[in-house]
C-alpha cells in the first residue's frame, strides 16, 4: 500500500481554483527503497497549496488524503507532524530569534514525553530525555555539515544556511515523508549543489521518501524518480523525468510556456 | 415601555460617545495594526481643555479648540513616540502607547485636582420631553452629534483624497506604498484623528456630572465596543459602540430586578460580559476581517 | 650512517609505537587525545588509543600486510590518522600521508609512485578520487574508509571496506593471532623506514622521503624528550590543537611524536571551519603553526580592531604600541624579560593581552612555533610583545625537521635559531648552502637513488638547498632557496624571498612573486588579501564584487603601489620592484599554482601568467 | 544518522571509553552533553551566581527591618513577574489581566488561612506549604479557563480580553464582601506558619522581617529555577516556536492548543502563588489593589527587566520595587514634590509618572530592557578588546 495517497483534491479560495483534481500517490511500493516525487509547475500553479493541504493548514474543498492508512483531512497540523509527516517552507519559516541547536531540538518535540512537572525540575526523566534528543540532534548537525552554526541565532545566519537549518529541523522529526517547498530558491549554484547532494543522501542513506516541490527544471530532472507537472492547479502529466519532458501537454503548458524557466 | 425605550435612547447617547471614541480606536488601528490604549488619556485631556478654555471662549468654541488641541498633542505623540517604532511588534507600540496613557493622566490629573470639574456645558441635567418620553436632551446631543460626525468622517474616507490614501493604506500597506501613499502621512492623520473624536467624546462624557480623575475609565468601554464590532471595521466600530451603551443602560435599568443575585453595579461590567459572549461565537468580532496566515 | 644504526642493539629500541603502549599500560584512563564530534569533545584514553592501534594493526596483517608495505592515508587530521599510522608502523609497514587538498591527478601519482598496498581515506570524496584512477595504481588492493556517508549503500567494489569492518577483521585476527602484533612489533629495526613523507614539489613532482624508525627516535630523542623546542620539555599537562596537514613532516612531529613521547594531549578540531572556535575552547598549550596562519591571525586582528568601538580601539592600540616596545626589547635580550617590559606587560595583561590571547585561543600557549616557510620578523615581534612567546624554528623533512631552532630565552628575530646540540651543521663557503650530518638525516628518496646522491653526499651531509649565512657565530639566517636565486641581466645576484617576504608583511598582500631571472629589472606578481583589501575597500566605501574586481580597482594599485615603494626604499635599487600586476585570481593548491602546504610554485606561476609578466616588461 | 555515530564503537565494543571530565582553565572545552546543557555552564557562572545568593541571604542580617520588609516584597512581586514573563515573555501571548491572576491567589489563600470563625470566610488551614500550592493551583485553575480563549483570538484581542477580566475580577472582588471585605475595608491576608511556626512574627528566627525576607528569598529561587528549567525543557522551546511563527510550530509537531493552556496554567499559578505571599508582608488586602494598575505595573517589571528572560524579571521586580521607597523619599530632596497626595505634583504622581516614561523609554532605546544592558555591557567585556 502506498504511504501516501492524495486523491482527486480541490481546493479553491473565494473561488480562485488553487488545486483542482489532483491525485497522485508517494511509495514504497516493492521494496525498500525510497523515492522522491517531484511536482513542478508554474509560480501559482498550485504546488505550494498541496503541501499547505497535506500538513493541515487548509482544508481542501473535495477529496482524499491518506497517510500511512489514515485520513489526514482529519488531522490537525500537529497530529499530522507527529504521525510522521516532516515539511519545509517556500519562505524559511524558522524561529527567528532560537538558535540552530533550538530550531533543531524543537523539530524532536513530538518525540518528547515529559511533562511541565518534570520541565520545572529538570530531574530525571526530563533531563535524560533533554540530553539523549540533542545526542540525536547532532547527528543532524553531522549530517548537515552545521557545525560551525550551531550556537548561532538563525536570523543571523545566511539564507543558504537558514534553507539548510530548516531542512535539519524536518529530519529532527524523525519523518516517514518528508515534504521540500523549493529547496533551493534563492540560492547559488555552490548552495544548490550541497542541497541536492543532501536531498539525495536523504533519500538513498536515511531512505526517507520525499516529495520535493520547486520550478527548477534542470534540479528536478536530475533529482526526481517521478515528476506531476501542475499548471493553475491542474494535473498536466505524472510520470518518469523522460517521459515527462517527451509529453506535449507540458511542453506546451511549461516547457515552452512563457513561463518556462532555463535551466 | 416607556422606561424601556428611555433606557434605549439614553444607552444610544451614551453609546454613541463610545462610538467615537471606538471610531478612534479603530483609525489607529486601520493604519497601524495597534490598539492605542492611550486614548482613555486624550479622552480626558479633551474634557479637561474644554472646562479651562470654556471659562474664556465660551462652551462651543471652547469643545472646537480643544478638539483641535487634542488632535495636536496626539499628533505630537505619534511623532515623538510612535514614528520611531515603524517595524516592531504591534505589542510594543501597544504597551508604549499604555505608557504614554498613564504618563499624560497624571499630567492632566494635575490640572483636575482633587474635586469634580465642571465643564459648563449648556445641557446639564437638562430633561426634555419627547412624546410621552421624557429623556435627557445631552443623550439628544450626543447622538447627533455623533451622526453627524460619523457622516463627516465617512464623507471623507470615500471622497477626498486623504482618506482613500487611508483606506489604501489599511487594505495593504505595500501597494499603498507603492502607489505613493506616504505611510508617515497616513499614520500622522490617523492619529490626529482619532484625538480629535477622543476630545469630542470627553467633552460629552463631562457633560451633566463633570469631571473627576476616574472619568477616564469611561473610555475603556470603548475597547468592548471595538472587539464587539472588529477591530478593523468602522462600521462596526459605531454599532459596536451603540451595542454596548444600550447593553449597558438596559444592566442598569433592569438588572437589579431580574437579576439581582449578580450582584450590585454590574452594569459597569457588562460591556466587558457582552465582549466574551461575542468573542466565544466570533473570534473577529461581528464585523472584523479574519486574517488568512500565509505559509 | 648505516653502519651505525646497525650498532644500536634492538632491545635499546623504542618505537612511537612502544612508547603508545607503554602509556597505555602506565596510565590507561589517562586522555591522550580529543576529537570535537557531535557538539563536544570526546575523549580518547591512552587505553583505546592503544586497542586501535592494535586492531588497525591485527587488521593489517589479516590483509597480507607485509615489512615495508605501503599503507597510504588520506583524511583530515583525526584520530584514525593516528591510528592508521601507527598500525602501520607496528607491523614494520610504512605510512604515506596524502594532502587532503591533493587532486586526483596527484593522488594517482603519489599512489602509484609509493605502491601503495591499502589506502585509508576519509570520506567518499577521497575514496572517489582514489576509485577514480585504481587502474594506474596497480599495487593498491584495499581503500578502507571512515566516514560511510555516500558510499554505504551505493558504491559495490570490492575493494572498499569500511573503517568498523577493518576493526572486526583485527579483532577476528587478533582473537586467532593473539601475539601476531607483538611479535611483528619485537622485528623491528632501527633502519625499518617508518614513513614516506612526500616533498611538496615546488620544482619538479614530489618525492618520497624515507624516514627510518631511527630517524624518528632521533627526533623524538633531539625535539621532544630532549626538549630541543620547549623549555621545559612537553609533558602530559600540555595541550596542543591539531590542525595542520599531518602527511607534513612538521605537523607529524607535533602531533604524532609530543603526543606519543611526551604525552601532549592532542585535540583535533571539529571541521576546517571551526578551527578558530575550537581553539578558543581548547586553548593549547604548544602550537605550531605556518607564517601563513600567523600573518592570517594578525591580518584578522587588525580587520576586527577596525571595526571595534573607537574606545576599544583607542585602548587597544596603545597597548598594542606598547606590545611594539616590548616586543623590541625582547627581540633585543633574545625574549628574556626585564623588569621595565614585565610590568608594562602586566599592566597591559589587565587591559589588553589577557583578553586579546583569550580571544585568539592562545591565552595559555606557552609555546608557540613557526616553521616551513621564512615569516617576517615584525610578525614575530607581535606575537612576542603580546605574550606568545614564538620561536622560528627550521628544518626539513629530509632531516626529520633537525637542523635549527630559536630556543626560549635565545631568540634571535631574523633568524632560524641555533643548531640543535649533538647535531653537525654546516654552511658551505663557497655557495653559502647550508648542510646537516646527524641521525636524523633521511635514508634516501623512495625509488629515486639518482635524486638521493643528488642531495646526500659520500660524506653523509645533507645538502639543504637553502643559503644561509652565520649571525653572531651561532644563529643561521636564511637567505634563499638556491634555485630561486636571480641573476638579473645586469649580472646581479638578488634574493627574491627577502623581497617578497617584506612585501608579504603588509596585512594587505597575500602573494608577491619577484621575476627578473636574466631581466633587466625585478618586477612582482600581487596578490592581495581579500579579507583586509575588501575590509578597507567596505570602509572607504568602494562597492566590488569578486576578488578580480577588487584587485582591479585603481584605489586598490594605489594602495599596492604605496606599498610597494615603502618597500622598495629598504633596498638597493637593483633589488627594487620596478613593476608589478596583480594576479587575476587567489592561487590554489587545486589549480596547481600551490604546494600542497601553500607555497607558490614558481615555475608554475611564470609559466602560466607569462602575458602578465611579459606585459610588465613590454613597451 | 545514528549509524555513523555508533559505527567505531558498534565494531569493537571491547574498546575503553573514555570518562567525560572538565579540563581545568578550559570553561568552552566540554566533553559531555551534560556540561554543555547545564544551567550554570561555566565555572565563572557558578561563582557568581553563588556570590550573588549568599550575599542575597546575608542581607538578611545585614538590612534594617524596613528595607527588608520593601526587598521581600520585591521578591514576592519577582515571582509574579516571572510568571506573567512565562505566558507574555516566552509564550508571547499579551496578557494585560495578571492581576486578575494574582487576586485570585491572594483571596484563596487569605480564605484557606483565616480563622474559621472570624469575619470574613476563613477554613483554619495556615500551614503555607498547604495554602501556597493551593493558591496557585486555584489561579492556575483559572488561567486554564481563560486559555481556550486565547487560542482562538491573535495579538491584541487577546490583550482586551484580559484588560476585561481585570474588570470584570475588580467587579467580583468589590461585591464579594463575605470573602473580601468590599472597597475601603478589606480583610487579613493570609497568615503563613509553617509547622505551627507563625513566621510573621518575631521568631527564633529572627524579627518578623528577617524571618519573611528569608522565606521570599527561598520561594523566589526555586520559582526562578524552576522557570530556567521551564525555558529551556521542551515546553520553553515550544512556547518560544509559538511565540516565533505559530502556524510553523504547529506543522513541526507543536500543539497550540494545549501549549497555551499550559502556559497561561503555570504563568497563573506564579501569579496565584505572588498573590498569596504578597499580603503576608503588610497582613491586609484591599480589593482595590487587583486594578489595570497592578497589571500596568507587572507589565512594566517585565519589559523594563528584560522579556523572556528570568533575571530580567527579578531585576525588574527589584527596579520597580526600589523605585518606590526612591520616589518616597523626594519630597526631602526635591522641594517641589509634595508627600501629601493632595498636592501638585506628589510622589504618587511622580512614581506613576517614571513607570509610564520608563515603559516608553526602555521600548525605544532597550527592547532587551536591563538584562539587555546586562548583555551589551558583558559583549562589551566579553568581545574586548573587539567588538564582536
Amino acid at each position: 500500500m502506498a504511504l501516501l495517497t492524495f486523491e482527486d483534491v480541490h481546493l479553491s479560495f473565494a473561488g480562485v481554483k488553487a488545486v483542482d483534481g489532483v491525485s497522485f500517490e508517494v511509495g514504497p511500493e516493492e521494496g525498500n527503497t525510497a523515492e522522491l516525487l517531484a511536482v513542478i509547475g508554474p509560480n501559482g500553479a498550485g504546488k505550494t497549496s498541496i503541501f499547505n493541504v497535506l500538513s493541515g493548514v487548509y482544508r481542501p474543498q473535495r477529496g482524499r488524503v491518506t497517510f500511512i492508512g489514515e485520513d489526514l483531512l482529519l488531522k490537525r497540523p500537529h497530529e499530522i507532524a507527529a504521525m510522521g509527516l516532516a515539511r519545509t517552507f517556500q519562505n524559511v519559516e524558522l524561529f527567528h530569534n532560537l538558535t540552530v541547536l533550538d530550531n533543531l531540538m524543537l523539530g524532536r518535540h513530538h518525540h518528547f514525553r515529559y511533562g511541565a512537572f518534570a520541565a520545572l525540575l529538570w530531574y530525571g526523566r526530563a533531563r535524560r530525555a533533554e540530553l539523549a534528543a540533542r545526542a540525536k540532534v547532532e547527528d543532524i548537525i553531522d549530517f548537515l555539515e552545521l557545525e560551525a552554526w550551531r550556537r548561532h541565532p538563525v536570523r543571523l545566519l545566511p539564507y543558504g544556511i537558514q534553507k539548510r537549518v530548516e531542512l535539519g529541523r524536518a529530519l529532527a522529526m524523525e519523518p516517514r515523508l518528508l515534504l521540500l517547498d523549493e529547496p533551493v530558491a534563492g540560492m547559488n549554484l555552490e548552495e544548490t549543489e550541497d542541497m541536492a547532494r543532501f536531498v539525495l543522501d536523504i533519500r538513498d542513506e536515511l531512505g526517507i521518501p520525499i516529495v520535493l516541490v520547486d520550478h527548477d527544471m534542470g534540479l528536478v530532472m536530475d533529482l526526481a524518480d517521478r515528476v506531476l507537472v501542475l499548471d493553475f492547479g491542474r494535473p498536466v502529466a505524472l510520470g518518469s523525468p523522460a517521459e515527462v519532458q517527451q509529453d506535449p501537454k507540458v511542453i506546451e503548458a511549461y516547457l515552452g510556456g512563457t513561463h518556462g524557466r532555463t535551466e | 415601555m416607556k422606561g424601556l425605550l428611555e433606557s434605549l435612547i439614553r444607552g444610544l447617547g451614551n453609546g454613541s460617545v463610545y462610538a467615537l471614541l471606538a471610531l478612534g480606536f479603530v483609525i489607529i488601528y486601520k493604519a497601524t495594526r495597534v490598539i492605542s490604549f492611550a486614548q482613555p488619556a486624550l479622552m480626558l485631556a479633551g474634557a479637561v481643555a474644554v472646562s479651562y478654555l470654556a471659562e474664556v471662549t465660551g462652551f462651543y468654541a471652547a469643545v472646537l479648540l480643544s478638539a483641535l488641541l487634542i488632535a495636536g498633542v496626539a499628533l505630537a505623540i505619534e511623532r515623538i513616540a510612535i514614528r520611531p517604532m515603524v517595524g516592531r511588534p504591534v505589542f510594543v507600540v501597544a504597551i508604549i502607547t499604555l505608557g504614554i496613557d498613564v504618563v499624560v493622566r497624571v499630567v492632566v490629573n494635575a490640572f483636575i485636582g482633587r474635586d469634580v470639574r465642571q465643564m459648563g456645558d449648556p445641557w446639564g441635567f437638562t430633561q426634555v420631553s419627547l412624546g410621552p418620553l421624557v429623556v435627557q436632551s445631552r443623550w439628544l446631543a450626543m447622538l447627533v452629534v455623533t451622526a453627524v460626525l460619523v457622516g463627516l468622517l465617512f464623507a471623507f474616507f470615500r471622497f477626498t483624497k486623504y482618506g482613500l490614501a487611508m483606506r489604501a493604506a489599511a487594505f495593504d500597506q505595500e501597494i499603498a506604498l507603492a502607489q505613493g501613499v506616504s505611510v508617515g502621512m497616513v499614520f500622522a492623520l490617523s492619529w490626529g484623528l482619532a484625538g480629535f473624536l477622543a476630545a469630542i467624546a470627553g467633552m460629552f462624557v463631562g457633560t451633566g456630572q463633570g469631571i473627576e480623575q476616574l472619568t477616564w475609565v469611561v473610555a475603556l468601554k470603548a475597547l468592548p465596543a471595538i472587539i464587539v464590532g472588529g477591530l478593523d471595521s468602522l462600521g462596526g466600530a459605531v454599532v459596536g459602540g451603540l451595542v454596548v451603551g444600550v447593553v449597558e443602560s438596559l444592566f442598569q435599568s433592569y438588572q437589579g430586578e431580574f437579576a439581582p443575585w449578580l450582584g450590585q453595579n454590574v452594569a459597569v461590567v457588562s460591556p466587558y460580559i457582552v465582549m466574551l459572549i461575542v468573542l466565544l461565537v466570533r473570534p473577529y468580532g461581528l464585523f472584523g476581517t479574519r486574517e488568512v496566515e500565509r505559509v | 650512517m648505516a653502519g651505525r644504526s646497525e650498532a644500536i642493539r634492538r632491545d635499546s629500541l623504542m618505537t612511537i609505537v612502544d612508547r603508545v603502549r607503554e602509556r597505555a599500560r602506565a596510565a590507561p584512563d589517562a586522555v591522550a587525545m580529543r576529537h570535537k564530534d557531535f557538539g563536544i569533545w570526546q575523549e580518547v584514553t591512552w587505553a583505546a588509543y592503544w586497542t586501535h592501534v592494535e586492531l588497525v594493526a591485527h587488521a593489517l596483517l589479516a590483509l597480507g600486510v607485509e615489512p615495508g608495505d605501503r599503507v597510504a592515508i588520506h583524511s583530515e587530521n583525526r584520530p584514525e590518522w593516528l591510528y592508521g599510522d601507527l598500525g602501520t608502523v607496528a607491523v614494520r609497514g610504512i605510512t604515506v600521508g596524502l594532502y587532503p587538498t591533493n587532486p586526483t591527478a596527484e593522488v594517482a601519482y603519489l599512489l602509484a609512485d609509493s605502491g601503495a598496498k591499502i589506502l585509508i581515506a576519509e570520506d567518499q570524496e577521497q575514496a572517489d578520487k582514489a576509485l577514480a584512477v585504481l587502474d594506474e595504481c596497480p599495487d593498491l588492493r584495499r581503500i578502507v574508509y571512515i566516514e560511510p556517508r555516500g558510499i554505504r549503500g551505493r558504491y559495490d567494489d570490492d575493494v572498499l571496506m569500511s573503517w568498523p569492518e577493518l576493526l572486526a577483521l583485527g579483532a577476528e585476527h587478533r582473537a586467532a593471532h593473539p601475539d601476531a602484533v607483538e611479535r611483528r612489533m619485537a622485528e623491528a629495526a632501527h633502519d625499518d623506514v617508518a614513513t614516506l613523507i612526500y616533498t611538496s614539489g615546488t620544482t619538479g613532482p614530489p618525492k618520497g622521503v624515507m624516514l627510518t624508525i631511527g630517524n624518528v627516535e632521533f627526533a623524538v630523542d633531539t625535539l621532544v624528550t630532549g626538549g630541543g623546542f620547549t623549555s621545559p620539555p612537553p609533558s602530559e599537562r600540555d595541550l596542543a590543537l591539531s590542525y595542520l596537514p599531518l602527511c607534513h613532516v612538521a605537523e607529524r612531529a607535533f602531533t604524532v611524536w609530543f603526543n606519543s613521547a611526551a604525552g601532549v594531549q592532542v585535540n583535533f578540531a571539529e571541521s576546517i571551519d571551526t578551527v578558530q572556535a575550537n581553539l578558543r575552547e581548547v586553548q593549547p598549550t604548544i602550537l605550531f603553526g605556518v607564517p601563513r596562519i600567523w600573518e592570517k591571525v594578525l591580518a584578522q586582528v587588525n580587520i576586527k580592531l577596525e571595526s571595534a568601538s573607537p574606545v576599544k580601539r583607542a585602548i587597544t592600540r596603545v597597548w598594542l604600541r606598547v606590545a611594539d616596545r616590548i616586543g623590541d626589547t625582547l627581540v633585543r635580550t633574545g625574549g628574556r624579560h626585564t623588569f621595565w617590559t614585565r610590568l608594562a606587560y602586566g599592566i597591559g595583561w589587565v587591559f589588553c593581552y589577557r583578553a586579546l590571547r583569550e580571544r585568539l585561543g592562545m591565552r595559555r600557549v606557552r609555546y608557540a612555533a613557526s616553521g616551513a616557510a621564512p615569516i617576517a620578523p615584525d610578525v614575530l615581534k607581535f606575537y612576542m610583545g603580546i605574550g606568545i612567546p614564538m620561536h622560528e624554528v627550521y628544518g626539513m623533512s629530509e632531516n626529520t625537521a633537525i637542523a635549527t631552532a630559536n630556543r626560549p630565552g635565545r631568540v634571535r628575530l631574523g633568524t632560524v635559531g641555533e643548531p640543535h646540540p649533538g647535531i653537525e651543521l654546516k654552511i658551505d663557503e663557497a655557495t653559502g648552502e647550508i648542510m646537516t650530518r646527524h641521525p636524523g638525516n633521511f635514508a634516501g628518496y623512495w625509488r629515486n637513488p639518482r635524486a638521493t646522491a643528488d642531495v646526500l653526499d659520500a660524506d653523509g651531509w645533507l645538502h639543504t638547498g637553502d643559503v644561509g649565512e652565520w649571525v653572531e657565530g651561532t644563529y643561521v639566517r636564511i637567505t634563499d632557496r638556491m634555485k630561486d636565486i636571480i641573476i638579473t641581466a645586469g649580472g646581479k645576484n638578488v634574493a627574491p624571498s627577502e623581497i617578497e617576504n617584506a612585501l608579504k608583511a603588509s596585512p594587505y598582500l597575500k602573494e608577491a612573486v619577484v621575476i627578473g631571472d636574466q631581466r633587466p629589472y625585478l618586477v612582482a606578481l600581487i596578490g592581495i588579501e581579500p579579507d583586509t583589501v575588501g575590509e578597507w575597500a567596505r570602509r572607504r566605501g568602494l562597492p566590488y564584487t569578486t576578488y578580480r574586481d577588487l584587485s582591479e580597482k585603481p584605489e586598490t594599485r594605489e594602495l599596492v603601489r604605496g606599498i610597494v615603494n615603502e618597500v622598495n626604499e629598504r633596498f638597493a635599487s637593483v633589488e627594487q620592484v620596478k613593476r608589478f600586476a596583480f594576479l587575476p585570481k587567489e592561487l590554489d593548491h587545486e589549480d596547481g599554482e600551490l604546494t600542497a602546504t601553500q607555497k607558490v610554485k614558481r615555475s608554475a606561476i611564470a609559466k602560466l601568467f607569462e602575458d602578465l609578466v611579459e606585459g610588465m616588461y613590454a613597451r | 544518522m545514528t549509524e555513523t555515530r555508533s559505527a567505531a564503537a558498534q565494531a569493537a565494543p571491547d574498546i575503553p571509553t573514555g570518562r567525560s571530565r572538565k579540563v581545568r582553565g578550559r570553561p568552552l572545552l566540554y566533553t559531555s552533553y551534560a556540561q554543555d546543557m547545564a544551567l550554570l555552564d561555566t565555572r565563572a557562572k557558578r561563582v557568581s551566581t553563588g556570590v550573588l545568593v549568599v550575599l542575597a541571604f546575608a542581607l538578611a542580617v545585614l538590612l534594617q527591618d524596613r528595607s527588608l520588609e520593601v526587598l521581600a516584597g520585591a521578591y514576592v512581586l519577582a515571582i509574579g513577574a516571572i510568571g506573567l514573563n512565562i505566558v507574555t515573555g516566552y509564550a508571547g501571548q499579551v496578557s494585560l489581566g495578571h492581576a486578575f491572576f494574582v487576586a485570585i491567589g491572594a483571596y484563596t489563600a487569605a480564605a484557606l488561612s483565616g480563622p474559621v470563625d472570624g469575619e470574613r470566610l476563613g477554613y483554619g488551614v495556615a500551614e503555607i506549604w498547604l495554602w501556597l500550592p493551593a493558591a496557585g493551583l486555584v489561579a492556575a485553575a483559572a488561567g486554564v479557563l481563560v486559555a481556550p480563549l486565547a487560542t482562538r483570538l491573535r495579538g491584541l484581542y487577546l490583550a482586551v480580553v484580559t484588560l476585561g477580566l481585570v474588570f470584570l475580577g475588580e467587579h467580583v472582588f468589590k461585591e464579594w464582601q463575605e470573602l473580601t471585605g468590599g472597597p475601603g475595608v478589606g480583610r487579613e491576608a493570609a497568615i503563613p506558619q509553617l509547622f505551627g511556626v507563625r513566621l510573621d512574627q518575631d521568631g527564633p528566627l529572627g524579627t518578623k522581617e528577617q524571618t519573611l525576607y528569608v522565606l521570599m528569598l527561598v520561594l523566589l529561587i526555586v520559582f526562578a529555577v524552576a522557570a530556567r528549567n521551564l525555558a529551556r525543557s521542551r515546553i520553553g522551546r515550544a512556547f518560544a516556536a509559538i511565540r516565533d511563527r505559530d502556524i510553523a510550530a504547529a506543522v513541526i509537531g507543536v500543539p497550540l492548543t494545549r501549549n497555551k493552556v499550559l502556559a497561561f496554567g503555570i504563568s497563573s499559578f506564579y501569579a496565584g502563588c505572588a498573590g498569596g505571599l504578597l499580603y503576608t508582608i503588610s497582613g491586609y488586602v484591599e480589593p482595590g489593589s487587583f486594578s489595570l494598575l497592578m497589571s500596568v505595573q507587572f507589565i512594566a517589571m517585565v519589559l523594563i527587566g528584560g522579556v523572556a528572560t528570568v533575571s530580567g524579571a527579578i531585576a525588574g521586580a527589584l527596579f520597580i520595587s526600589l523605585l518606590q521607597p526612591l520616589t518616597r523619599s523626594l519630597p526631602s530632596l526635591v522641594p517641589f514634590v509634595s508627600g501629601d497626595t493632595t498636592q501638585t505634583p506628589n510622589v504618587f504622581q511622580v512614581e506613576t509618572v517614571l513607570y509610564g516614561l520608563l515603559i516608553v523609554l526602555f521600548l525605544i532605546f532597550e527592547p532587551r530592557g536591563l538584562f539587555g544592558l546586562w548583555i551589551r555591557i558583558r559583549n562589551y567585556w566579553k568581545s574586548w578588546p573587539f567588538s564582536y
